[in-house]
């Protein structure tokens, strides 16, 4: 049953991606991606990757759909014809995909237990992590542990991306307070939206927290809960306007939480080095390298968990800012 | 089960080329930012493919299991899907900067203005006056 | 009886993508876009305890979440797609 | 075992509600009855299916996490639908009775490629 399901959503894939590729209504075909990853999310779970399954389902179907749509609206609907017959494109395309397909003869095939890729350190997480890290979850004591400087790389560029969008969407601040008490929040015909929103966002907050904390014994953790996060002040700002939402979440507070998570992570990085233990070494950080080890996720998983969130909502509000700007103040 | 051992790696490469073709043959930004995830998304289906191993469970230990998939790969995908959204934002904001200052996120529109740009610098400095170079506005067609 | 369900929500899921793919007018998409976005929370549950597992239900959980803001969020900027261009056609 | 026949029951009439809700989504004719198929029977299935699935995973936390998914598939499923229909009539589209008792939509037409 696994392996139908697993031919049947990748053929579905194949399909979407046709269909993605010869489209030219841009909105249709950010739908279809919208739909394009809620498959692989169905994918990723059939295949055992649970928490891949949890992010994807957070991240691509919901932030990066409403992060093309903001975007769709300042930059028109519709793609423009080719006006030359795209021959070279297919032939390369085709000359590369013969090439792959020819190397992937010499794959070990799917589902095999003994290929090289289960060989390596896969085993001593597997085997081990229980004793040494003491997190159920394999994926979490691998992401926030043993690879934790990886983790710590990934937070930065998210953090250096967040910094990247709000410089190339800044407003100026003087426009920004004038205008923003003008400017009408949007959907307001839609009441009964409205109200189920507001019933449904002390659930879907109370849900991120819970998967930032129970991240540890099942599928979940700081990536996924900030991204939930996100997600809920995201619903609030697309039906009460950017201006009430900004009043509790500012710029500059998000700006500095942004930083902050960065610096826990970081800070926890420090203190492991000044108790003694390398850099991201919790172990030092209680009597009991168990108990350390457990409190080191605990921090790291936060201070991820408060980066994503406070990222992806400021690239949000840029995006909406600049729709808002462009229909009541540019005119 | 040999039958299909190799059928996930062809729809990896298959996707994989559907989203270099969006990328290479698309002269519309937002269309080649879609055909790029595509593209990610299929180097996210090569690594968990890789990673499953049949008959196992999901890497969360629980005593009524003992074989489970390899968690490697889905410690390096789980982050590679939050940095690709950043990475994606990030390239929305810059087609959003390059619809606002050319008025087109057309590949081929903004090309040709960027030549007649270059082309009336350059006659400028050769000391042509403004007006004389208008009749090169045409010259893209 | 949970595969006979699954297989029903595979081909229902289908019928969707079909519709998504053919829908004359983008309201169809956003309606078969919604569907398959049910019809997976539902797969997903499913698949949970097809496999035994059923402690992995979070994720049905993010995805009806999620699939509510997509939903709300494609009307929303849709909307005001619509006005604009009914500004710039008076 | 008793239990087990209920369930599937329940997932059985789940499935076929289902099945019926994507074959009217194929098959009706415009917009306004295409989302009555698929809203109507989206509730009615989804319920069944997970009232199935409770009654497999007996009290536990299992089945507070199937009834979390039940109360968001019904407040967001319809809402959604609500909100849909209603951004639909007010871009103009109108349903195909409507047209033939003779009301003029305010958009030419529902199949026209303007507002597709």
């Amino acid at each position: 049953m696994e392996t139908l399901i697993d031919i049947v959503l990748l053929s579905f894939l194949v399909f979407t991606a046709l269909a993605v590729a010869k489209m030219n209504d841009l909105f249709a075909v950010v739908m279809l991606s919208g739909i394009y990853s809620l498959l692989s999310a169905s994918w990723f779970l059939d295949l055992d990757a649970v928490d891949v399954a949890f992010t994807e389902a957070s991240v691509g179907a919901g932030i990066s759909t409403l992060l093309f749509l903001a975007s769709l609206k300042l930059v028109g609907r519709y793609e423009k014809r080719t006006r030359y017959r795209p021959l070279l494109a297919l032939g390369v395309v085709l000359v590369t995909g013969t090439l792959l397909i020819y190397g992937t003869l010499d794959m070990p095939h799917f589902g095999l237990a003994d290929t090289p890729v289960h060989q390596h350190v896969a085993p001593r997480y597997l085997n081990d992590s229980m004793a040494e890290v003491g997190v159920p979850n394999v994926v979490t004591s691998v992401l926030a542990s043993y690879r934790g400087y990886d983790t710590l790389g990934e937070t930065l560029v998210i953090f250096t991306a967040g910094i990247g969008v709000t410089s190339l969407l800044r407003v100026s601040r003087r426009t920004k307070q004038e205008e923003q008490r003008n400017v009408p929040a949007d959907m307001q015909q839609q009441i009964i939206l409205r109200v189920v929103a507001k019933w449904m966002l002390p659930l879907i907050m109370i849900f991120a927290f819970y998967v930032q904390f129970h991240g540890d014994y099942g599928p979940g953790g700081g990536f996924q809960a900030g991204v939930i996060f996100a997600a809920g002040v995201i619903l609030y700002t697309m039906l009460y306007g950017l201006s009430t939402t900004q009043e509790v979440f500012r710029q500059e507070l998000l700006e500095l939480l942004a930083a902050a998570g960065v610096l826990i992570y970081g800070g926890v990085g420090i203190v492991c080095m000044i108790l003694g233990g390398n850099f991201l070494d919790y172990n030092v950080l209680r009597h009991d390298p168990v108990h350390g080890q457990h409190l080191g996720i605990l921090l790291v998983e936060l201070g991820v968990g408060i980066t994503v969130a406070t990222v992806m909502i400021t690239i949000f509000f840029k995006f909406t800012w600049r729709t808002v700007k462009h229909k009541y103040i540019i005119k | 089960m040999n039958i299909i051992g190799l059928y996930n790696y062809w729809i990896v490469v298959v996707l994989m080329m559907i989203g270099f073709y969006v990328v290479i043959a698309h002269e519309n930004l937002i269309k080649k930012l879609v055909g790029l995830s595509i593209f990610q998304t299929s180097v996210f289906f090569f690594y968990i493919s890789t990673g499953k191993i049949s008959g196992a469970t999901a890497p969360i230990l629980d005593s009524r299991y003992n074989l489970y998939s390899n968690p490697l790969p889905h410690v390096l995908i789980l982050t590679a899907i939050v940095v690709g959204i950043a990475t994606t934002a990030l390239g929305l904001a810059l087609v959003v900067r390059i619809q606002e200052s050319y008025g087109s996120i057309e590949e081929h529109e903004i090309q040709s203005q960027d030549t007649k740009d270059q082309m009336e610098s350059q006659l400028e400095a050769y000391g042509f006056k403004k007006k004389h170079i208008l009749s090169i506005q045409n010259l893209d067609e | 009886m949970f595969a006979a369900t699954a297989l029903a929500l595979l081909v229902v899921m289908a019928l969707a993508l079909a519709r998504a793919f053919l829908g004359p007018t983008l309201y169809d998409r956003i309606l078969a876009v919604n569907n398959f976005g049910t019809k997976t929370v539902l797969l997903l549950a499913v698949m949970d305890f097809l496999s035994g597992r059923p402690d992995f239900l979070d994720i049905a959980i993010v995805y009806a979440l999620i699939n509510f803001i997509s939903v709300i969020g494609v009307l929303r900027f849709f909307e005001y797609a619509l006005q604009k261009t009914v500004e710039q056609g008076e | 075992m008793v239990r087990d026949v209920i369930s599937w029951i329940f997932l059985l009439s789940g499935s076929f509600f289902c099945l019926t809700g994507g074959i009217g989504l194929i098959r009706f004719p415009e917009f306004f009855s295409r989302i009555h198929a698929a809203s109507l029977t989206d509730t009615l299935g989804a319920s069944l299916i997970l009232i199935g699935l409770m009654f497999q995973a007996g009290i536990s936390l299992t089945l507070a996490k199937l009834i979390m998914i039940l109360i968001f598939s019904l407040l967001a499923g319809t809402t959604a639908s609500h909100a849909m229909a209603k951004a639909a009539l007010k871009s103009g589209m109108c349903p195909l009775d409507q047209i033939d008792r003779g009301r003029q939509p305010t958009i030419k037409s529902y199949r026209d490629q303007d507002i597709t």
